[in-house]
């Protein structure tokens, strides 16, 4: 087998913000290959450039230079219109979930905007594939006629990655997904997450500040300080031997719950497994 | 009664809860008991609507007036009052004296708990001057070595600025300074580190352990686990407005005896951990429609119907932790 | 430093509005059917002069008032001028020069308008400040009544209510005229009432956002009592965006003044404005437009300055005030669209 | 399937209530707009049967019968100067302000909805047109101006309108304008760029209908502000032409005999004012059904 195309594959990306002279660069010559199927972590904290590199990416927004393939094409070429209609092979989860969905519209008009916007189906093959798409994302039928405000954080999320999985793509750019959500949600949605990827094949992009949370889902990690890429690498490398003083800053900073060696004690007395709750 | 013996803070049965426009009452807060010792570290923790931030809130008189707080609190940081000071229904020239002195209080996002119209100098020396202990020049010499203290260089030049002037790591530790200022036996952190990076979240836990080794009791507010673990002795795990679980963090994460608290240590992620995650499934109650019986029933995986269904009490085990499951008196 | 840069920016910027202003009011009325010559000729006209001597008593009229060539020229012939400050005699009032009737009429406007607005803030913070501190008590949903009420009745409708009330009803002051104090007291009221609803309500919410700012749970939390907190935190803070709200509505006042002027017969700058308007009085009307147009760009930078020395904020870094677009569209648009004069 | 995803059938409210019915509720909380709007409903009917309810020619002047008081002759509300019935000048004076209000306020909404939707959504020279203009009308009163264009422009119903609304299009300009450029940075407007929706979709769709709110209140608060300009024009004698009426009209030339017979301006005022109060409580209405603060 000859090494294949990967599925994303950029090549020195630049962004700058602001002109007349102040400028940033908020991403600074940053290259990267993602294979299809794969999960690739990015971690940064706050102003490292990483969200903007997930718009840069599926051309959110422009980069000021660099060159991104999408399964060899050259995205940056494609028009406008071209871009809009290839969009549904790239979806995007957002990092505050009541904020990503129309709160105007319900439930199932949320899932299925990306249908609708790539005028697919009609009103009822539509509702249909809400519910179906409801259901895989782990939440009932009767949801379908809510709207966002009437749904708690998680539950938002899980109707953001069933709009997000709409159109079957092949790859799913997740900013920071989990980070607005309390920690047993937070696992709820993860687990989601890995489940969905393992059924459906997609490729994800995951960003990050927790290390943690990358060190489960993604085989490869990237990470990044003011816009570069500092170290980067699989991910059991990276983190079992980290070379660059940021990454080891990074990895001191983290809380651990229990000592290394005393984990899994607590599973003795845990009771037997049972379906939870399905009312 | 000894006076060694005696908490620092005893809150016993502490209810909270809210009027609302249709004059039903939503309860917030239900029999809240936790008590910390002079220099002891306390975690409060639980998920957004656990209530953990409202009990505090209410200890200090700092609710809204739609707030009805039920209860005892009894305060002995005075040391002169026998039995302590009760906080709740403390007549407000009392309550004065009590807070920013004898408890400070550190609140989530600094860039909303500094005023933005003032410089840091006035923030942090005007209680000082309300309580009268001292002269604007001492109170100035104060909040300088304060700020030194929490570790922001060149402190002289930093207390004539504007929260805005400076970074989001820097005011955390300002507002950190504003309340240790005034030297308060208590301190309680609500949440300090939620809205900053990881790296800092680092550095200011490390100053609240200084501040804890040299004698002041923290109470912390925190949905994570691992911030509790790494600064706190004790631990009162909160659902839905009540004690599932207290005990000493370390047997708590160790050996958890109520579910929640083993589904919250089953859902915390850790590095270099690769067991299988298990959330918890569901969503914590909505105020408004709590389920009968124990509150947590509804996502638990080991609810029994009948057990379950009944007011579960805060059972005392024989190795003085606090469980609110039959099933923990029974293994 | 930076704020001399603002200032100067602001400057060109104000002559440039100026000099703008000045080209629409002059091209629109030259544009206009009939001119001051033309009403003065039609005027003569009407006494019983035959049809042929008309055309050419407007001609002549015309000419004496420099109408007989083009616009562009016209405009030329007025702007030269005016740029050393010499605005020309007025048409009507031949006698004396546009700046010496805007100087002797200007400053009872303007009297009116500060002494309107220094009632409006003094009854409507008070008002606000209750009213947010008593949260739906039967005070805030009262007083909120009133002053809402009061919003819907910018100068002239409240002018009308009140020689509604005062003068044919209770016969107890005079419905218009000009001499003494006695007479400045119901143009004063009606061009206070609305402002000081708007600014009553602006001060309430202002408030209440405030008080829910985590700030002043901090200060109580330090131990500070509730007047202490009121006056050193939440007061400070949510006065200070009055400025915002406070600078438009007096420019507006100014305004309003024309139809005080008007009803109550105060002889002021708003009555030379309509007068002129009325008959075509070139050199009258664009003097008045952009006295008015000046007052309007004056408020507006000192509005901008106050708030930037009262805010740290924007006071650090001057440059963001520079555009008048930073105002809340949100809430002063809002807000002024109602009584917008 | 592979793995078993936790379910998520949490306990919040079952609550299909849809926006649009949320803020009805809020506005039907105030009662005093629930009230006003009904007071409004009702004006309108009078205006627009104008003609079946007047029992005389508004128009039409009988000498015979001056300056009468109300309830002579059968003439409900007196007559006027001219001996013209003031109770049916009242319903076609209430026709003329309202038509002229709505008038001027849709056109100016229009007008304001396209360049501020384009100048806040696109940007670029139309924005730096805007903003340029706008920094001029902050200098001109609109006031002023729009005395100015009814001078320009004459004193038909039309021109009236025109001048009102040139005169306070702007404001509503930059309103939009700020709205479009405040919610393109909304996730959800990313999120419907991720899924390739185009500017239309985005701005039909997404940016209007979650703008709807500071647009309406301001709406609201335009027309009584719309009847206003157009009275204000009538005061300084430019008004709509005699011998038509309009609550302006009416109200100015009430003022004139208003020591004589005060009756002539207390009906058209009365109305006036009462028209006004019920705009400003309906537009106070439209900004608690658009805020969510107290649910």
């Amino acid at each position: 087998m000859s090494e294949p195309e990967p599925l994303l594959r950029a090549v020195d990306l630049v962004k700058d913000f602001g002109g007349r002279g102040g400028g940033t660069r908020a991403v600074d010559a940053v290259s990267l290959e993602l294979a299809a199927g794969e999960t690739l972590g990015v971690v940064g904290e706050s102003g490292s450039g990483k969200s903007t590199l997930a718009r840069l990416l599926i051309r959110l927004i422009e980069p000021t230079s660099g060159q991104i393939h999408y399964r060899g094409e050259d995205v940056l070429a494609w028009s406008p219109g071209e871009l809009r209609r290839r969009r549904s092979s790239w979806q995007m989860v957002f990092q505050n979930p009541f904020g990503s969905l129309l709160p105007h519209l319900s439930v199932a008009d949320n899932v299925t905007e990306p249908l609708r916007i790539t005028r697919q189906g009609d009103r009822r093959i539509r509702r249909a594939r809400a519910e179906e798409l409801l259901e895989t994302v782990g939440l009932a039928r009767r949801h379908a006629d809510l709207y966002p405000h009437a749904m708690s954080g998680g539950q938002q999320q899980r109707v953001a990655i069933a709009r997000a999985l709409a159109l079957s793509p092949e790859l799913l750019v997740c900013d920071e997904p989990t980070s607005a959500l309390d920690v047993s949600i937070q696992a709820q949605i993860l687990s989601l997450l890995m489940g969905l990827q393992e059924e459906l094949g997609f490729a994800m992009l995951f960003i990050t500040h927790n290390l943690a949370v990358v060190e489960r889902l993604a085989a490869r990690v990237m990470v990044m300080e003011r816009g570069r890429v500092v170290e980067a690498g699989p991910t059991d490398q990276v983190f079992g031997a980290p070379s660059h003083p940021y990454t080891r800053t990074l990895l001191g900073s983290v809380l651990p719950l229990r000592p290394v060696g005393t984990r899994g004690t607590e599973t003795t007395n845990a009771p037997s497994e049972r379906t939870p709750l399905v009312d | 009664m000894v006076r060694n013996d005696q908490p620092l803070l005893d809150v016993r049965g502490l209810s909270v809860a809210f009027r609302t426009r249709g004059h039903e009452q939503l309860s917030a807060v239900q029999e809240l008991s936790v008590s910390i010792d002079p220099g002891g570290s306390l975690a409060l923790v639980g998920e957004s609507g656990s209530g953990k931030s409202v009990s505090m809130r209410a200890l200090l008189g700092l609710l809204p007036a739609n707030a009805v707080v039920g209860g005892s609190a009894r305060w002995s940081g005075e040391g002169d009052v026998p039995g302590g000071t009760e906080l709740i229904g403390l007549a407000p020239r009392a309550f004065r004296a009590i807070r920013g002195r004898q408890i400070g209080m550190v609140f989530q996002n600094a860039m909303q708990a500094l005023n933005p119209t003032i410089p840091l100098k006035r923030q942090l020396t005007e209680h000082l001057r309300w309580h009268g202990s001292c002269t604007r020049a001492e109170a100035e010499v104060r909040a300088v070595r304060a700020l030194g203290d929490v570790g922001i260089p060149d402190p002289e030049r930093r207390i004539r600025m504007y929260p805005f002037q400076l970074s989001g790591g820097m005011r955390q530790r300002a507002m950190i300074a504003m309340a240790m200022v005034a030297d308060p036996r208590l301190l309680i952190a609500d949440e300090p580190t939620t809205a900053v990076d990881v790296t800092v979240q680092k550095q200011i836990l490390d100053l609240l352990i200084d501040l804890r080794d040299r004698g002041t009791a923290i109470i912390m507010v925190t949905h994570d686990l691992g911030v509790a673990r790494y600064l706190c002795e004790d631990v009162a795990v909160l659902y839905s407005g009540q004690v599932m679980e207290s005990a000493r963090l370390v047997d708590a994460v160790e050996d958890p005896r109520h579910p929640y608290t083993r589904g919250l240590i089953g859902s915390a992620l850790e590095l270099g951990d690769d067991s299988p995650l298990r959330p918890i499934g569901g969503n914590p109650p909505d105020l408004a429609d709590r389920p009968a019986g124990c509150a947590f029933q509804p996502r638990c995986t080991a609810a029994d119907g009948e057990r379950c269904a009944e007011v579960q009490p805060l059972v005392r085990l024989a190795d003085a932790r606090e469980v609110r499951c039959w099933r923990s008196s029974h293994e | 430093m930076q704020l001399v840069v603002f200032l100067l920016r602001r400057l060109v910027r104000l002559v440039l509005s100026l000099l703008v202003v000045s080209m629409l009011t002059f091209g629109l009325l030259s544009l206009a059917p009939g001119s001051f010559g033309g009403i003065q000729a039609a005027g003569a006209g009407s006494t019983g002069l035959a049809s042929g001597r008309t055309v050419d008593l407007t001609s002549q009229v015309q000419q004496r008032y420099g109408e007989d060539v083009p616009v562009w020229e016209q405009y030329g012939n007025w702007l030269g001028p005016a740029i050393t400050g010499d605005l020309g005699y007025s048409y009507k009032y031949p006698e004396s020069t546009v700046g010496a009737l805007i100087a002797d009429k200007l400053p009872v406007s303007l009297a009116l308008a500060l002494i309107a607005m220094g009632l409006a803030l003094v009854v409507a913070i008070p008002i606000g400040i209750l009213a947010a501190t008593r949260r739906n008590s039967a005070w805030d949903h009262g007083s909120m009544f009133v002053v809402t009420t009061a919003t819907a009745f910018p100068t002239y409708l409240a002018g009308i209510l009140l020689v509604l009330i005062f003068c044919s009803w209770l016969h107890w002051l005079p419905t218009g005229g000009w001499a003494g104090p006695k007479y400045a007291l119901l143009p004063v009221l009606a061009l206070a009432i609305a402002p000081a609803g708007i600014m009553a309500r602006y001060v309430r919410s202002s408030v209440l956002e405030v008080l829910r700012e985590e700030y002043v749970v901090a200060a109580v939390a330090k131990g500070g009592s509730w007047g202490v907190v009121m006056r050193r935190h939440v007061l400070r803070n949510a006065l200070m965006p009055l400025v915002t709200v406070a600078g438009p509505l007096l420019a507006g006042l100014v305004v309003g003044t024309i139809f005080i002027e008007t009803i109550f017969g105060v002889p002021g700058i708003g009555g030379l404005f309509t007068q002129a308007a009325q008959v075509r009085d070139m050199p009258l009307l664009m003097g008045t437009t952009l006295t008015f147009a000046l007052l309007l760009m004056l408020m507006n930078l000192l509005v901008d300055l106050s708030y930037a020395v009262l805010d740290p904020r924007t006071r650090s870094g001057l440059g963001l005030s520079v555009d008048p677009a930073h105002r809340s569209e949100d809430t002063t648009g809002a807000i002024l669209e109602e009584v917008k004069p | 399937m592979t793995a078993q995803h936790s379910t998520d059938s949490g306990a919040v409210g079952f609550d299909g209530v849809s926006e649009w019915g949320r803020r009805w509720r809020r506005f039907q909380r105030n009662r005093l707009a629930l009230v006003s709007l009904a007071f409004i409903v009702v004006l309108a009917l009078l205006a627009v049967f104008a003609e079946v309810i007047a029992p005389f020619d508004p128009n039409q002047p009988d000498f015979g019968k001056r300056l009468t008081g109300p309830f002579t002759d059968g003439n409900l509300l007196g007559t006027d100067v001219l001996g013209r019935d003031v109770f049916s000048r009242l319903l076609f004076g209430l026709r003329t302000a309202l038509f002229i209000a709505l008038t001027a306020e849709l056109l100016a909404l229009l007008c304001a909805l396209i360049v501020g939707v384009l100048a806040g959504y696109f940007g670029g020279r139309l924005d730096q047109l805007l903003m340029a203009a706008t920094d001029v009308m902050y200098a001109f009163p609109t006031y002023l101006f729009a005395v100015i264009l009814a001078t320009v422009l004459g004193r038909s119903t039309w021109s009236i309108i025109l001048a009102i609304a040139i005169g306070s299009w702007l404001t509503q300009a930059r309103l939009v304008r700020a709205q479009m450029i405040k919610l393109k940075t909304f996730e959800y407007v990313e999120a419907g760029r991720s899924m390739g929706a185009g500017a239309g979709t985005l701005i039909l769709r997404y940016l209007l209908p979650n703008s709807l709110g500071p647009i309406l209140v301001a709406t609201s608060f335009g027309i009584p502000a719309a009847m206003l300009a157009e009275s204000g024009l009538a005061i300084l004698g430019l008004g709509v032409a005699p011998p038509e009426a309009s609550l302006g009209t009416m109200i100015t030339e009430g003022y004139k005999y208003v020591l004589v017979q005060p009756n002539l301006i207390l009906w058209p005022f009365t109305v006036f004012a009462l028209g006004m109060l019920a705009f400003t409580w309906v537009g106070d209405g439209i900004r608690d059904a658009f805020d969510p603060k107290d649910d």
